[in-house]
């Protein structure tokens, strides 16, 4: 009995151990171990920190990555205030089928690849794009206006990009508020605000927070959409990432990009769990 | 108090909006026959799907070999990523919901690590881990390996890295409704135990399983940031697509977009209708 | 009548698409009464209840409080307060921040009314809970801090759905008897919901009887026992025996039922088919026939089965003419104390005792 | 069937001629675009494994050798030389030699310059003239290593003779940054494809740029305004090449294919259809009157004198290019 | 006894860590018996139950079906059958499907298994209900198929984990009485787990009261309601009043309460702590003193509450030198019917009424 179900739980574990050991653990030792090698010569490499210094004493590389961290948090907050409501809309207020269609409506652009709602947007926003023309047919300006290649139009892209993913754990977290609790901030004479600020998002919190999370991570993270749709202005960090890999064939010097990205983007979402009390694993099981 | 106010469901309306103008307009400018896909409207025109380029210059994608070898390159991906996603997500989510070792926590918290880690860095970790490899089998074995080269067996394994979370933690929520009374009632009425798991688990887990095999597949079609880093010669969608933006659009991209958007749809029906048969 | 009671409901009537929830229901509570509100699951309770909370708007008819209106008043602006059956305590807070909770809607300073709450705490027997979280409470103490968390805001009137619902039985025992005490210490107005008739009969003043959206009967516990209004009530309110028959016509009073005996009660039954109802309690048991000769109704069985349940026992009796056992209280005493399966015995019940009702 | 892996760029092999390619030597051809940086960093990524046969550059031949040694030495026999234009085979052959080999035959050539709307913006005859307020938000250049060096030369210096010093090297590039950074606000983006740029320059979002002159005779062909004009500092030359990747599988397929390529009537083909010259020897007497007509427009004889062909670029240059270009495209 | 039992524990004992949950329990069940386990929650009642079905392995003692020893032999090869709190329906099977699970597990022809299912629903009184989805079941219906599918497999024994935990009052009542007759009618025997007292005595012919993972006590419901053998039982089976006090010490039989009153015993009491217990029913009421004179405990008192529930009313009387109001059920008829709040009255009880045990 307990061979045969220490074999059983061998072989339940081993795709596990696999996936992770193979496909993300060693991977990422292979980055770590990358990004400690420096350069000396034509195929000549050294142990050091070389690669990781170049990322603070050049503030072009900081600066990126400083750049990319805020406006990854901006985006993260305005995702967060956009998706409340219709969260609470889904989770509280429709029911049966229309919440059913509004939660599968907000999922279907998701579905389809970044690179066509990304399209979608360089289609309105550019100059000779749907918006502009229509503003110039209606005759609110009297030029073409150009609204992409600019920091404003990566944002736009980007929550558009975060909100499912805010929605879904938002939704998910205020669904589990019992009706009743609800009604029993109202029926001991709370007002909508109350209610809202004392009960229910207090009740939210996990969501809240497992959506920023992810919407964080995956905004630190996306590449396509500020290269298509970011100006001249503009660099994502993991377009340096990409340049070094790619345009710059310095592999050591990506991998410690790689790894400082990694890092440092798990210190913010670290410091954000410490700042709203919250634990990582219960945060994640929300999503 | 469950009354929303006019406010309230204006915003909603106008999210709704936000949400499909992009799609729309992509969708709708495939059929405007122009070379770029701007307006002025130009009229109706299917030459971005059959034309044979002898209009715009471009052939449309249905008659392009191009885009027709990208779609056969994301359904040589798609499919495995699909099969094993649901094959080892569910042996995952046994493990996360039955198993009792220990260490499990830690093992839960590693299965979830990959949803937080960026594309790219998933990409490029997993092509410098397998180029290494590769070298070093090549030292020893005195031949090259292709399959640990970039392509596609590379760019499978890549999402197969985040996308094995997801299909785990998707079978485990619904392993966790299980009501494990069920099995034993069934092993009481004199079941073997493979014959619970064919009758009375599998049975209750299937929604959930077509629903990750769904959700991996379009997961699959849709990457771009962890493909990029591992394709090589063969591209899959979304890579290709990213090449001919680059290059500038044309109504060819809209045209394969509306596509992918009718594909998803045909999904996404498909999945509500699996989880309204489960509900 | 409008300046002694408390809740005055006219005419209400809930409709939800086609379906009638609550069906023209008028009553009234008079001030410091107990008042309960019985029946089966779906019959209509809960949404009666959250029209007077507030929660849902009547389809017709006028909810009074204290005489005034409360149309159009939303649930936070009406002085009454609910316990509900989930009980809805705020996961999120403390016990004190609980209780405390409506005092701060009402703008209540914190100190005061971090003091109030914990008075009343006190006062519900919860002295120095007020730091805990709600979830580190038994079942029994969050109770009472459902309830303290009404009546700290001194409302006109208390609503209850259902809160022992929750509770274990041997709980439920012990809090059926504080839930009163609670009531008449603090002389507040309650509004109760129930569908165990015990828990209503043991608690309240007054019950209305309800079933499919409208109410049977409105009475006292004993008045509902003893003189039910309609076979409903009759059957819903206390264990009974039931039978159909058919009265013999002409202004008689016998009926004849469906399997063959023939009873006699006290008033003229109509020639049309009807239902008689006779408690346990009421039926007399005897070894032998004479002891039983001055009842109407006397007929002879053989114990079908001991339902042996302490103080509560009762026996089944198969008896020719019936279709169905009849169930009698088990004699705690006396030589029939130990009777067994399988005994022949006679029984029978005074004219009176039956309570005829047209089928 | 035998099969060829190209790694190539767009239009270097248009249909017709696989077709005729496949049906003369039955061996499929399959086409991979790419460009100049993602060549090399797949053959990196794969240690020179993949494709069969690829066309970077000839500046970008030597450095990546000696860094990663992705490259086979080819093997001149097998080629018939004398397809090729002698002095320009020379040429390349001499770029493209690390330590006594040849890695590089010449295939396509041709220049960047400067892509003008002439009736938009009739003033624009030199690089720094896209950062003129003549053209503000309406000019476009690349992020890429040409643009520095089409800069120095604009700004008086010699980058190509700095090549040699890494520390002279890194100032010049410092100043060019500083330059390009203060043109920045000027530009409406740091184009990228081909179409990109061609695409905006039709529909008048940009109306001058730097660019190869192939787009320029495009749009002139559409559009007789557009024209593609040889700054005064000169335009810059560069060469595509054939090279063959260290783990190619099939070089005899790949030597077919430079051989087939540089038959002067395939060439021509191939030339119209990249819209650039060939080295192949002879072609130019097929090709077709009209980009002659426009090379000569856009190259007095002086210009063609003044053109600045790219040498070999040693290893480390392209950091130091690197981090200049970084910090113009994060710079705001 | 090894030929007319069916199952046979002895000595079972089960440890979760350092947790006893089931306590060296030994008990024999007669062929054909209903046998119920009453305790309260957590006591090890389903632990216990596991044990017996095969899906927990006892960690020491021996389990024996028809004499045969269960040790090793996995659950689905032991001649016992479940009935699950849940009731573990399978949801994805049609009512017939379910019951004829168990017959093609064991292999019987689709045909034949689909038969017997048929009539076995049929006796169970579920006739044409083959084809429906178990979620289209009422709560009592469910029960039942839940029932026939272990019924369908003639096992030895069937096990019920408190299945009529999730049905409602008025159901739960009906169902008790149709699972004895179920049982009558099958002949076969039942363990029941149950945490209701009045569950188990209603049902049972033998009953065993389980706390925290011992047997305090096996017998008849009577024997347990009139005998406890321990103060847990005379708590737990049935109302009762319960007071502590201290016995006079030198062989007397008087015990001194704690709240001051002295009351009279049969049997000698240990001079130390005591614990005793009298059940309502056996409190006589009076109005007058005379009428009691021939008890040996003889108080007076105030009716502090009347606790009307129909037949199962009671009183609870204010008694100088008790500590808690005494109970006593109400009389249904003669003078003390009517009896108000605030009434005095006068009760008491004979000697051997009274359960004294030491503390
Ligand atoms: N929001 C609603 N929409 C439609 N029907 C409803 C709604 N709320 C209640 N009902 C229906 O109205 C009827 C009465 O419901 P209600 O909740 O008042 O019953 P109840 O007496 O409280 O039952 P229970 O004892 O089970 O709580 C039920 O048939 C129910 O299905
Ligand atoms: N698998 C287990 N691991 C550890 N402890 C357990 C396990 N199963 C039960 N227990 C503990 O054993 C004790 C008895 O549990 P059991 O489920 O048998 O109680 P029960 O009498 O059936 O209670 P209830 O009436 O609430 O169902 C409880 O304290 C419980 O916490
Ligand atoms: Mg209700
Ligand atoms: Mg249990």
């Amino acid at each position: 009995m307990k061979p045969a179900r220490n074999l059983t739980l061998f072989l339940l574990l081993a795709p596990a151990v696999i996936w992770l050991g193979l496909l993300i653990i060693l991977p990422h030792v292979e980055i770590l171990v990358l990004s400690l090698s420096e350069r000396v010569g034509p195929r000549v490499y050294k142990f050091g920190f070389g690669n990781y210094l170049e990322f603070f004493t050049e503030p072009l590389y900081w600066r990126t990555f400083a750049r990319t961290a805020i406006m990854s948090i901006l985006v993260t907050v305005i995702t967060l205030v956009l998706a409340f409501p219709i969260a609470l809309y889904i989770a509280r207020v429709a029911q049966g089928r229309l919440k059913a269609m509004l939660l599968l409506l907000c999922l279907l652009p998701f579905w389809v690849s970044e690179l066509v709602r990304t399209l979608g947007w360089m289609m309105l926003l550019r100059e000779t794009g749907l918006i502009s023309y229509l503003l110039q047919m209606t005759g609110l300006v009297g030029q073409p206006v150009e609204m992409l290649y600019n920091d404003g139009a990566v944002i736009l892209g980007l929550v558009y990009g975060g909100l499912l993913f805010m929605i879904v754990p938002l939704a998910n977290a205020l669904e589990s508020l019992e009706p009743s609790v609800v009604e029993a901030g109202y029926d001991l004479g709370g007002s909508r605000w109350t209610v809202l600020r004392r009960i229910v998002i207090p009740h939210a919190t996990p969501g809240i927070v497992a959506g920023s999370i992810i919407v964080f991570m995956l905004t630190v993270g996306n590449f396509a959409t500020p290269v298509l749709l970011g100006g001249k202005n503009g660099l994502w960090f993991t377009e340096q990432i990409y340049a070094q890999f790619i345009t710059r064939f310095n592999w050591p010097q990506g991998a410690a990009f790689g790894m400082l990205l990694l890092v440092l983007s798990s210190a913010i979402v670290w410091a954000g769990l410490r700042l709203s009390g919250q634990s990582l694993g219960t945060t994640l099981r929300q999503a | 108090m469950n009354r929303p106010s006019l406010l309230w469901k204006l915003y909603i309306a106008a999210f709704y909006i936000f949400l499909f103008a992009p799609l729309l307009v992509v969708a709708i400018f495939a059929f405007n026959a122009s070379p770029f896909p701007s307006p002025p409207w130009k009229g109706w025109t299917l030459e971005w799907f059959i034309g044979n380029g002898s209009v715009f210059g471009k052939p449309g994608i249905l008659m392009d070999p191009i885009w027709l070898t990208s779609i056969g390159n994301s359904l040589k991906v798609a499919v495995p990523v699909a099969l094993l996603a649901v094959l080892l997500g569910t042996v995952n989510a046994w493990v996360l919901e039955r198993a009792e070792f220990r260490g499990k926590t830690i093992v839960a918290m590693m299965m979830l690590w990959p949803l937080v880690i960026p594309g790219v860095i998933l990409g490029i970790s997993i092509l410098a881990f397998f180029s290494r490899v590769a070298n070093s089998l090549e030292e020893v074995l005195q031949t090259d390996l292709d399959l640990l080269r970039p392509g596609l067996p590379l760019v499978i394994l890549g999402q197969l890295s985040f996308i094995l979370t997801i299909a785990t933690l998707i079978i485990a929520a619904r392993l966790r409704k299980f009501d494990r009374s069920l099995e034993e009632a069934a092993l009481d009425l004199g079941a073997s135990r493979a014959h619970v798991l064919r009758t009375v688990t599998l049975p209750f887990l299937s929604p959930a399983l077509v629903g990750a095999g769904l959700v991996a597949l379009l997961m699959s079609f849709e990457n771009f940031n962890t493909t990029l880093m591992l394709v090589g010669s063969d591209p899959p969608l979304p890579i290709t697509m990213y090449g001919q933006m680059r290059e500038g659009a044309t109504p060819a991209i809209n045209a394969i977009s509306l596509l992918l958007m009718l594909g998803v749809g045909g999904i996404a029906s498909l999945f509500a209708l699996t989880s309204k048969a489960q509900g | 009548m409008a300046s002694s009671s408390d809740l005055d409901l006219v005419a209400v009537t809930k409709r939800f698409g086609p379906h009638l929830a609550v069906n023209d229901v008028s009553f009234s509570v008079t001030r410091g009464d107990f008042f309960s509100i019985l029946g089966p699951s779906g019959c209509g309770k809960t949404t009666l209840m959250r029209m007077i909370a507030g929660f849902e708007d009547p389809t017709s008819g006028d909810i009074r409080i204290r005489g005034k209106s409360m149309v159009g008043v939303p649930a936070n602006r009406r002085p009454v307060n609910m316990v509900f059956q989930s009980l809805a305590l705020f996961p999120m807070m403390s016990v004190g921040e609980n209780v405390a909770y409506g005092l701060n809607c009402r703008g209540v300073a914190r100190a005061e009314a971090e003091q109030r709450a914990t008075r009343m705490l006190e006062r519900v027997g919860l002295k120095g809970f007020a730091e805990r979280r709600v979830t580190a409470l038994s079942g029994g103490q969050r109770q009472r801090v459902a309830i303290a968390r009404c009546l700290v805001l001194e409302p006109t009137l208390v609503l209850l759905d259902e809160p022992l619902g929750a509770l274990d039985l041997k709980l439920r025992e012990h809090m059926k008897i504080e839930l009163k005490q609670l009531q008449s210490t603090f002389n507040t107005t309650f509004a109760y919901i129930t569908h165990d008739q015990s828990e209503a009969l043991v608690m309240s003043d007054r019950i209305a009887v309800m079933n499919q959206g409208r109410f049977e009967q409105v009475g006292s516990p004993r008045e509902l026992y003893h003189n039910p209004a309609t076979p409903f009530v009759a059957s819903f309110v206390g264990e009974t025996n039931r039978w159909s028959g058919e009265g013999g016509g002409a202004g008689g009073t016998d009926i004849r039922l469906a399997a063959g005996a023939t009873v006699h009660s006290t008033g003229i039954v109509p020639a049309k088919s009807v239902l008689c109802f006779v408690r346990p309690e009421a039926v007399a048991l005897s070894a032998n026939a004479e002891s039983l000769a001055s009842l109407p109704n006397r007929f002879e069985g053989r114990v079908s089965a001991v339902l042996f349940d302490g103080a509560n026992s009762s026996l089944l009796i198969d008896t020719q003419g019936f279709d169905q056992p009849i169930r009698a209280v088990l004699p705690q005493a006396g030589p029939l104390a130990g009777i067994e399966v399988g005994a022949s015995i006679h029984l029978g019940w005074t004219a009176d005792a039956m309570k005829v009702f047209p089928a | 069937a035998e099969k060829l892996r190209l790694l190539t760029w767009a239009d270097y092999a248009p249909a017709d001629v696989v077709q005729q390619f496949t049906k003369e030597t039955g061996i499929e051809v399959e086409i991979t675009l790419s460009n100049n940086e993602e060549m090399i960093s797949k053959l990196r990524a794969t240690q020179g494994a993949g494709f069969d046969l690829i066309q970077p550059s000839q500046d970008r031949i030597a450095g990546p050798q000696q860094e990663f040694g992705i490259y086979k030495p080819l093997d001149l026999s097998k080629l018939k030389s004398d397809l090729f234009i002698a002095s320009m085979l020379e040429a390349t052959k001499k770029n493209t030699t690390v330590d006594g080999k040849v890695y590089g035959v010449p295939h396509i050539w041709g220049t960047d310059g400067l892509v003008v709307n002439t009736k938009a913006a009739p003033n624009v005859a030199d690089y720094p003239d896209l950062c003129s307020p003549a053209v503000a938000g309406k000019s476009s250049f690349r992020a890429k290593r040409p643009t520095l060096i089409a800069f120095a030369f604009a700004n008086g210096m010699d980058p190509f003779a700095a090549y040699k010093d890494q520390k002279q090297y890194a100032d010049m590039m410092e100043k060019v940054g500083a330059k390009l950074a203060e043109c920045k606000k000027n530009v409406k983006f740091f184009w990228d494809g081909k179409d990109q740029l061609l695409n905006a320059l039709r529909s008048g979002e940009v109306v001058a740029a730097m660019a190869w002159d192939t787009g320029g005779w495009k749009l002139n062909s559409e559009n007789p305004d557009i024209k593609f004009i040889a700054p005064k500092s000169g335009a810059l030359g560069w060469v595509d090449t054939f090279a063959i990747p260290a783990k190619g599988r099939n070089d005899d397929a790949a030597y077919k294919w430079i051989n087939f390529n540089m038959r002067p009537e395939i060439a021509a083909k191939v030339a119209a259809s990249a819209g650039n010259f060939t080295a192949s020897n002879g072609a130019d007497k097929l090709m077709q009157g009209k980009l002659k007509d426009q090379f000569a427009e856009s190259f007095p004889k002086a210009a063609i004198d003044n053109i600045k062909w790219y040498p070999a670029v040693p290893a480390g240059i392209e950091e130091i290019e690197g981090k200049v270009l970084d910090r113009l495209k994060a710079g705001s």
